[in-house]
Formats: C-alpha cells, structure tokens, sequence
C-alpha cells in the first residue's frame, strides 16, 4: 500500500493541540464523531447481515479524514458534496443516525431518496448536503457549481466534496480542479486515498505516489495528511477552509487513509489482498490512533471515555429503532417526480 | 414586434431572461467575449459581464457538472455545447446527473437548466458538426427536449426552458440561424413546452417534423398540393414530453402518418413516434406509419454530392407521401 | 457438452478466444486478479497475464480509448465496462471513434473490438446499477449490439464478436449470470452475429423479446397457454443489425406483435421494432403492436417493492398479451 | 499570450547544431518542409478563398513545433496521431502536397476520408498515421493503445499525438497521460501550445502559464520549448523518442508556438485580439525565425534558399494540379464500409 508510505507531511510529535488553538472540548467532540460513524457504520453491516438490507457500503478508516475535514467547516453555512463512503462526514455535517438508518434500510422516509437509490447515497438539502448518484467523481464538478454560485451571490459558503483515490483516474477530476483553480473557488478537493479502488491498487491508478501531486499542474496548493492523525487533518482542513473563504481558491487535500473492510458487501478482499496486509491495515485504524493521541495528550480519561461510549451507544441504538419502525415505501409513490409538480408539499427541497 | 432572423430570437431571449432574472447565467466555450461560433451570444458579455456569461475551458463534461452545482445552489445556468456532436463527453453529466436529481432525491433537488445545442446538418459540416442527438435524449427520463422551428417559437420556447423547473434540452438547428426570419413579438413569447402545432391542416396524411425538416415538411406540402393532395403538417416542437394528443388527433383526421427527421432511421426518433401512432392509433391507420429519415450512415458525409444525398429535403418527402396516399 | 452458467459460458469464450488468438487482450476495472466484480474473468489473469489481462484505471473513456489505438495496431481488445450504467463517460469514444473509424476513413481503419457490459435490473442495483443501455447504442450506425439470452448463445455470441471486423456492444444480463444454466457445447458454438430465433412457435401473437426479458416472454407464454393462447416467442438476440425478416415472418404468421423490454419505454428499442412491424408488416396486423417495457423513471429504484413495480415480468407481458388478443 | 512569455526551457543561443550533433543536410531538410507546410497551408486557403473547398483550418505558425518533432520519429516505423493543425506533421510523415489538397477538396482519392470528413482530418494507415476525428483530444488515448500495443506486440514503435492546448481541459487529456504513465508507454504527448482556444485565451484556460507543468503529476517528464526555435524542438523531441525508444515511457512535450491564422475560415480573429497582438505574434513565425538561425549558423545560403523555394514551389503546384484533376466523390459511394465489406478492395486498410 504505497501511498501509506508516503510520508505524511505534517509529523503529530511536533504539534500538540495547545500550540495549534484547538480546545480539548473540539478534541473530544471529533473523537465522538469518529466513534459514533464507526458505531454507525458497524450497525449498518449488522443490519445488512440480518437481511434487512441487501447492501451495504460503508467508511470504516475514512473517519478520522472525514471527522477533521468536516469540523473545519461552518456546519449551517457550508456545503458538503460527498461520496459512499461519507458516513462520518454527514454525521458531522449534521445528518442524526437515524437518518443514516432510513437510507440504509430504504425507508419512505430516508430524507436522501425515499428509497430509491442504494444505500450510501447521501444528500439533504437540510444540512446543505448535496445528492449524490453511483457514477464516481461526477460530483467534484457539482461541488465548482456550488462554489461558483457562491461566489456569483456573494454568500461566503464553501465546499468541501470527497472522492476516492481510484476515482481520481477520471476526467471529471481533472476539470473539476482545472475550472476551480481558474475561478479561485471555495472547494476542498477532499481524496481519501485508502489505496485500493475496489480491487486495483495504487500501483496500477497512477505512476505517482501521492495524488496531491496533481495540484501544482492547477496552480493549487496539495497536501497529503496522515487520516489516522485526526488533529493533523483537522489543521489542514482549517488552513484550506480559510484560503477558500478568502477567496484564494481550492485545495486539493489528500488525506492517506485505511479501508479496513471489504469494498462492500458485495466484495471479497481476500481475493486481491493478503492476510497479511489486512493485519497491518489495522495499525492505522483512526479510532485507535486518535484514542491513543487525545490519551497522550491527556485530555481523553478512561471516565470521559466511558461517557462517550454511552452517549455513541444510545445515539445508535434510538437511530435504530427509528428507521426499523418507519414505513417501508408505498410502490404508488414510484412515478413521483421524475418531472416538477406544482401540487408537491412544501418544505424540503426546492 | 419585429422581424428576426432564428438566430436574433435565441439572442433576444438569452438577452431578455438575462435581464430579467439575475440567476440565470451563460456558460460554454467562445460564449463570451467571441459572442458564440455562431454568434448567438453575441453581447451578452459585454452586457451582463464575464461572471454571469463565462468562457470556459474545452471540456464539456464540465460545463454541464458545473451548471449542476449552480443549480443546486440557486442559479439557472443556460450552459451551451458548442456543437450538437461534442455534447457527448457531458453524456454522462445529463444522463446520471442532470436528468435524475430529482428523481433520485425524492424532488429534494431540482435541477433547472437550459443546454442549448446547436445541432443538424446541411452546413457543409461532415461527420462531426452535423449531428442530430434528440434520439439519445428524448429517452432519458427527466429531460425535456425541444426543437424550434421558428423565431417565434425560438423566442418563445428557450424562454419557457430557462423559466421551466426541470432541466430542458434546447435544440436549435444551424442551418436556421440566418436562412429564415418573420415576425417575433417583442418581450415574453408564449410558447409552452410540450404543445405540438398543426402548421398547416390536410386531410389526405399528417406529415411530423420539427427543426429544420419542417420547412422540408411544408414543402413537400406545396408540392403535393400541386398533385391534390393535401397534407397536414405538424410541429412536434417539444418531443419530450411529447404531445400525443395533438399527434392522435391529427392521425384520426387524416388516417396516414409520415414522420421526417434528419437523424439516422434505425433507433431515431421517428420510431417513437410511430410506434405511438401505431400502437395508439391503430384503428384510425389506412396505411403503414412511415418514416422519413436520414439514411444510416454516420451523421452527414462532407463532400457536397454526399451531403445532399445525406439530407431528406421536400423532393424526398413528397416522394414518400405520394406512396403512402396510395397506399 | 456440459451444463454451465451463462457466466462460465462467457468465461469460457473469453478464456478459450484468448488461447486461440493472442492478439486478444481483456482490460477493465478490476478484471485481472479479482477476476471481475462478478467473476466473469476469473482465471484469466492467471492464465494469460497481466499484459493480456489488464486492470485499468478507474476511467471508462480511457479503457474504451485506449482499445481503439490497440485495435489500430494489431490486437483484438475486449473491454469490459463494470455496469452499464458506467458507461456513459465512454459514450463521446465509442459513438464518435469506435463506430465511425471504419467510414469515416472509408476503410482504411477498422475498429474490432468487443465491449463486454453487464447491465439490466432486478439485481437490487437501484439507479445506477440496473440500467439498459441497448437504446443508445443500436441507435448508432457502425455498432453492432448483441443481448443473448441462454449460456450457449452467450457463449457463441461472444466468439462470434470477438471475431467480427467491427465493433460489437455485448450486453450480458447481471441477473441471468447465476440464475440460469444449460448445455453448453465444448469449443466453439455456431451462433452469428445477426439472427433471431423463434424459441417458441405459437400462432397467436409474436412477442419479441432479448435478454432477462426472454425468460419472462417464455413463462408469460406458458401462463398464456394455460388459457389456450399460443404465443410465438422470438429471441431477437443479436438488435443491430436487426433481423428484420425472422420478426416480419412471425408477425405474417401471427398477425399481432407484442414486444418486450426492460428498458424504458419512450425511446426505447421496442419503439424501432414496434415502428418496423408497422411499416413493413402493416398488412399482416389484426392488432396494434404493443410493448411492455419498463416505465419512464430512471432505472430502476432501490427499495424492493419499488423494482418490482418497474420490472416487467410473465404476469404482466401474459396480461398485455391477452388484451392484445382480444383486440 | 501570456503562454508565449513563458520562459522556454532552453536557449538557442548557447547551443549549436554541431555541439548537438545535428548536420547541416538534416537541418536543410526541415528548414525544407516547414516552407513545403507554409507553402501548402497557403494554398489551402487560396482554394478555399477561390470557392473550391468550402473551409479551411491549417497550421500557419506551428510548423516549426511538428517539423521538429516528427523528424526525430523513424517515420517508416513509427506511429503519428495527429490533429487538425498537422499539416507540416503529416508531410514530414510521408503524405505528399497532393494528398492534402486531395483532401482540402474532398475529392473521390481523398487518401484520409474519400471526401467524407472535412478538410484538415488526416489519417493514412500506408503512412501509419492514424484517422482523426473533430471532438478535440479524443486522440491522446488512441496513442496509448498504439503504444500499448507495441509493446505487447514488441515491435519497437513509438507514437507521437498532437494536441492544441485548449484540448487539454478535456478529461481525455488527463485519462491518457496517466494510462501511458502507468504503463511507460512510448507515447510522445506534442501540445502545441498557441495561446487560444477559439477565443478562449490561455488565462481562462487554465491557471498555469504552461501545460508542461502537469508532467509531474503523473510523474512522467515535461518541457517547454519555444516553437520558433525548430532546432530546440528536435532536440527535445529526439530525447524523448529515445526515452520512449527505451521503454522509459511517455513525454509531456509542449510547444509554444504563434497562431498565425483566424482559427479556421469561420473565425474571425480580430473580435477578440488586437491589432498589436497579431502583429506581435508575427515575430515568432518559424518560417522567419528558423530563416535568420540558419544564416546565422551560416547553414543557409541564397543559393540555397532559392533552391528550396523552387523545390516547394514544383511540390505545392504538382500536387494543386493533381488534386484539381481528380474525381468528385460518387454519392453511390456514401452507403460503403459503415461495416465491414468482404468484397473491399485489397490494398489499403486492414
Ligand atoms: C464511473 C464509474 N465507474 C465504475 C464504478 C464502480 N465502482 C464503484 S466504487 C469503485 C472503486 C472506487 O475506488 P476509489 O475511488 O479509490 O474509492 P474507494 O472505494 O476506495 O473509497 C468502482 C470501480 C462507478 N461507481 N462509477
Ligand atoms: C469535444 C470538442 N468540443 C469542442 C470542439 C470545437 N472546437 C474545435 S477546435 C476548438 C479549440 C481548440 O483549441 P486548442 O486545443 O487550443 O487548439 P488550437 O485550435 O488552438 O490549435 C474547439 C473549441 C471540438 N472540436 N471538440
Ligand atoms: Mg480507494
Ligand atoms: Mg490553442
């Protein structure tokens, strides 16, 4: 897994949270995050495992990247354009487990499609998350659009939007960053480079070790971040928040990260990866890295700890019990707005 | 009112709902301080700016990625593709994206915009600045798509589509832009997506087209008129959604249908509308539903005897009409 | 002769095409050592390597680019794209360079390649990964487009593309890969590109069919005879070029015609065979022909009572049948 | 053109044709076919002027970035993958002046289409260059599968493709580099690098002053060469076919070279640049500033360049003759070769 090797640019030793202005109350509510999209996440397996769901795709290792990128923003104001793997980043961005849970067990009222579309596919207009669709990186030219309105209207907002390294290969990567660099816009090009697409390692995506390398070519700064590391990703996430609010244009941030489950459900990594490396995937697991850190640091204690794993538990399980006892989807709704219609409720959407 | 060449309606509207509307934004390649290929946009730069009429990069797919996110956050883009046949690295854009916001976000987002594509041949413009693309398009759930043949419905149907809720492709055909003009009402122009129009009445066959054919279609038309026989010619204008009724209608009336478009026969079009005829109208039928239609060749071949060969026109449609009269 | 799945025919025509003729290469994503995301190249990375047996980048334009210069200079590409649905980025290289390579250098490039694409719905893929794509692309002159039904036509079909001249879209249905299986001969299987196949003679109606859709025509026509009804089911197998005489002669013995896709129907394929029949076949029709497709939103969505509704099925092809019987 | 004030990456004054081992035949000879290119292009459009073809587009400017590049090519062997400017490209690479005016008046012996395509898409399998089509940028990845397959096949070859710098916002650009990286790919990436897109100027094009700049993203060599210097591009070229030659894989060659024309017969250039800005551009035609190199390097003598006027002169004319006294194109022609033919003729093709 070469990109893990890539060294991270910013080592954690030098920095503490004290000389970087982040309070240990900001620690410890990332490290909630991160727990609570793992708990998520193993919930929604669990659920796919019992058969109320027929897939499952999800983020376990992509929550420290998620977690510190996401906090970076302004959680009312801002944009998030995401991707399957977002479960932490929409948990942060504001979407409650239970919405989670709709979507993943394709309820009436899963907010991101009414069941229409697979699991993983978020979007909320409510949290200002954008909707997503299967077909990768398409979404990172969404984000622009979002970014160039913004400007056009003077808003301020900013957009964060995530894509896997694999996806990365695509043409819509390049224009997207081309067209943000040209225009300056407020995106952060979040790629979570967990070093496999499906099957295909990094090796055989590209002849680089990092895809931050692609940014000089854009005339943007690139970083690649360590994602088990979850303050450094935050810093970096801050800094690249604060040049788009300026107006100083997008960053593409790289942030190296674990896939410590198979692809989805679907898949069967064992095929194309040995035992071995799975093993050592383990050792990067944000969860346990972060824990370790806030310990060092002294701000997570085993009674905060303790607290946090209630709160994540209790949050799991009313999310739960929500989703399991909303309405399966009426087949009469299925024509449904394929067009505008005047007579629509109110409220969400526009 | 005043007379307007095809090309100055689209300008007049683009113009208008510029004015109009300050979300409603230009976007697409040479748009800008160019004024478009073909002049269409012509101005617009100079009144409105280069934030709201952008010259992008050669990259369609991003043109239309683009105007998805602006539309998602407030704007109303009117993105343009340079030529009907380079829309298809935004393939992917309209189809995935573009057409299925709504749809796959239960009408959380919407997704309006106007993709004007000049498209069509007999332009001297060979394989690749001649295509028709309605085919691909009208079978895509979540598009509109029309094709004006008129200034006045040029005026009046990209107004409609940039005011429309969903997304619309904008068809305008290039041999159009300076070969015909009449009467354009000044302002708003009431042209409602999804009407077909009865151009002219007959009773012996109803002849479907839009674009540039239909001038074919009227036409053929006079020539026919010349033998007696008396065609009726309807515009289909918007084919998706397609106005059946109007269509039916005219079917009922005249119990023969021809139907005339430029793309390629196989898979065009004009199969759609004569399945609809034949499966719908069936029992008001006299004879086989039949098409005209560019033959099945890539788009239209370059040198001048090719060309012409290539493009149906009001000799081959009479042709056609004849037979089928006869039938 | 050994019973396979229609997956290991596919397998089996890809591993026994590739022993025969190096100059055939298979690339995609994920086809080399995962062996496909559904299995279909299992083994074959193994056996051949992974200079034949490429896993590419995440980026369909190029695998579809890159197979037309191999195709330029001596090798035999198979690509494979992982859905259908994924398609669409590739759409600009295969409708402008695959399929227009041969005329518009008037021969003096071909473009062989076979493009292998796993697509069709009832499979819990939701939007994006249940879609029919055969509209698109038999639509375009200079494809041919191939959907077989049983492991032996997959098996044939295949041999017979990677042999072809020209470009073949193969289109395999994800859900027929473990759910059927049959004799398949050992070697090659005689199954050329172009021809339809009566699967079933009956006397009361034709219904047209390809892919997934067979299976249900052929239950449709067993729940049918149980009333009585003998329908005639033909495999149209290979869509462009379309047999068009195998279909005409059935409908001559028949005199109605149903026709059934998975795809949406507007636009859809079933409009060019519904259009055929009623043009060349008009005189042999006692009824309207009459498709049964799947209805005009975006593929087909998620949640299990929502993909049944889309999926047209035995049920409901053996109601439209009875109505257009009754006609 | 801010791409023209770009500093080229190498001067010509420090080096010589001796010190780069470069004879005074070989230089003659471009010096030869940049005039042919000019002299052509020149009577494209006097055919088109006089009603004899209905457009025109040309390479008046760049003649010296492709007479550079395609003479460090074996041009019995290698692969070249051209684009609409390629004029010079194409004489270099065998096709003689009659076969482009044959195709400029798309007659029935149009060698490229047989009058099916515009002018200006050349393609000749005897000269091994491959078909072009009008969407920009498609090409890049055929030059992948050329080179791929070479060397799967081992022969030896190398492609070079040509690509204006507009073209390389496409998502192809992008999709092909990284293939040809990924493998190591004998492919020669020329962007020639003009300034315009249509109307559309560099700026708005991208946010860096060089293409080349994206070479290292994929981690493959990029240079930046001033197109008027004819001797620096075939020196930069000959470098890179060797690495290609090797099996070092591909190069990201630019060109920065002037447009000395409208952008094709329906453009017309004076809405979007100035007067001042023409006429500047003039300075850096390769025709002139090759001219003044050679007699400098005392190469070039009167005698000499009258020779070589002469020389073009008979080509230019012969070919006009030739192409003028062929047939049109027989419309009973326009149903062939949408598919295969078993009864084609023998002979060109495969
Ligand atoms: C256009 C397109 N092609 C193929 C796929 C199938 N697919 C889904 S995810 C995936 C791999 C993505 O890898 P990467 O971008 O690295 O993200 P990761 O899953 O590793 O987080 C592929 C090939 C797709 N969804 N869209
Ligand atoms: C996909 C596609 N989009 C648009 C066009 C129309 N078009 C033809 S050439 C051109 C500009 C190309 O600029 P550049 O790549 O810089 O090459 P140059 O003409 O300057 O040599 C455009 C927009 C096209 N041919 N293909
Ligand atoms: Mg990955
Ligand atoms: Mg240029």
């Amino acid at each position: 897994m070469s990109a893990r090797e890539a060294k991270a640019v910013k080592s954690p030793v030098e920095r503490t949270p004290q000389t970087l202005g982040v309070h240990d109350r900001e620690l410890l509510e990332m490290y909630y995050y991160v727990r609570l999209a793992r708990a998520v996440d193993e919930r929604m397996w669990a659920l796919q495992r019992s058969g109320q769901a027929a897939f499952v795709i999800s983020g376990q290792g992509h929550e420290g990247a998620q977690v510190g990128t996401v906090f970076a923003l302004d959680r009312d104001k801002d944009w998030l354009v995401p991707f399957y793997r977002s479960v932490a980043a929409v948990l942060v961005k504001g979407m409650p487990p239970a919405e989670i849970f709709l979507i993943q067990l394709s309820k009436a009222t899963d907010p991101s499609s009414g069941g229409r579309q697979m699991p993983g596919h978020y979007g909320h207009s409510g949290h200002k998350i954008l909707s997503t669709s299967s077909p990768v990186t398409t979404q990172l030219l969404h984000a622009d659009g979002i970014a160039y309105a913004a400007k056009l209207r003077g808003t301020g907002e900013v957009c964060v939007t995530e894509v896997g390294e694999g996806a990365t290969s695509e043409g819509d990567f390049h224009e997207a960053l081309n067209f943000a660099a040209i225009h300056r816009l407020g995106v952060i090009f979040l790629v979570e480079n967990n070093g496999y697409a499906i099957s295909v390692p990094l090796s055989k995506q590209m002849a680089v070790p990092n895809v931050s390398a692609r940014a000089v070519g854009y005339g943007i700064p690139g970083v690649t971040v360590d994602g088990s590391h979850v303050l450094d990703v935050y810093v970096a996430a801050r800094e690249a928040v604060a040049r788009a609010r300026r107006g100083d244009g997008p960053t593409l941030l790289e942030v190296n990260v674990p896939r410590l489950t198979a692809h989805s459900s679907d898949d069967r990594q064992e095929k194309y990866r040995s035992a071995d490396e799975i093993r050592h995937t383990k050792e990067h697991d944000p969860v346990h890295v972060f824990a370790g850190e806030l310990r060092a640091w002294g701000v997570l204690t085993d009674a905060r700890e303790q607290e946090i794993a209630e709160r994540v538990r209790r949050a799991v399980d009313e999310g739960t019990e929500i989703a399991e006892a909303a309405p399966a989807v009426d087949p009469a709704t299925a024509t449904r707005y394929v067009y505008y219609e005047h007579n629509a409720p109110p409220g969400r959407g526009r | 009112m005043a007379d307007k060449r095809y090309l100055d309606a689209i300008h007049d509207a683009l113009h208008e709902e510029m004015a109009r509307d300050e979300r409603v934004v230009v976007l697409g390649e040479d748009v800008g301080r160019k004024g478009g290929v073909f002049g269409v946009t012509d101005g617009l730069f100079e009144a409105f700016g280069e934030d709201r009429v952008v010259d992008t990069p050669l990259a369609e797919s991003m043109i239309i990625g683009v105007s998805v996110g602006m539309a998602a956050n407030g704007l109303i883009p009117v993105p343009e593709i340079q030529f009907a046949d380079f829309i298809h690295p935004a393939f992917d854009q309209i189809v995935s994206e573009v057409a299925r916001m709504r749809y796959r976000s239960n009408n959380d987002y919407g997704c309006p915009m106007t993709i004007r594509v000049p498209y069509g041949g007999g332009v001297h413009g060979a394989l690749y600045h001649s295509q028709s693309i309605e085919a691909f398009y009208a079978h895509v759930p979540g598009l509109k798509v029309v094709a004006p043949y008129s200034p006045a419905d040029a005026k009046g149907l990209l107004k409609a589509a940039i005011r429309d809720h969903d997304p619309v492709l904008y068809l305008e055909h290039k041999k159009l832009y300076r070969m015909i003009h009449d009467q354009v009402p000044d302002g708003d122009v009431d042209v409602p997506v999804g009407h077909a129009a009865v151009r002219r009445p007959g009773r012996d066959l109803s002849i479907f087209a839009y674009g540039l054919m239909m001038h074919e279609a009227l036409g053929a038309a006079d020539l026919l008129a010349r033998d007696g026989i008396e065609a009726e010619v309807v515009d289909l204008r918007t084919l998706r959604p397609l106005d059946t009724a109007t269509i039916l209608d005219s079917v009922a009336r005249t119990s023969r249908a021809l139907i005339v478009h430029e793309d390629n026969r196989f898979g065009g079009f004009g199969a759609e509308v004569a399945a609809t005829i034949a499966e719908e109208g069936f029992r008001h039928l006299d004879a086989p539903p039949t098409r005209v239609c560019g033959p099945d060749v890539p788009a239209v071949p370059f040198a001048p005897p090719l060309e012409q060969w290539f493009m149906p026109n009001a000799e081959k449609i009479a042709a056609a009409a004849r037979t089928l009269v006869a039938y």
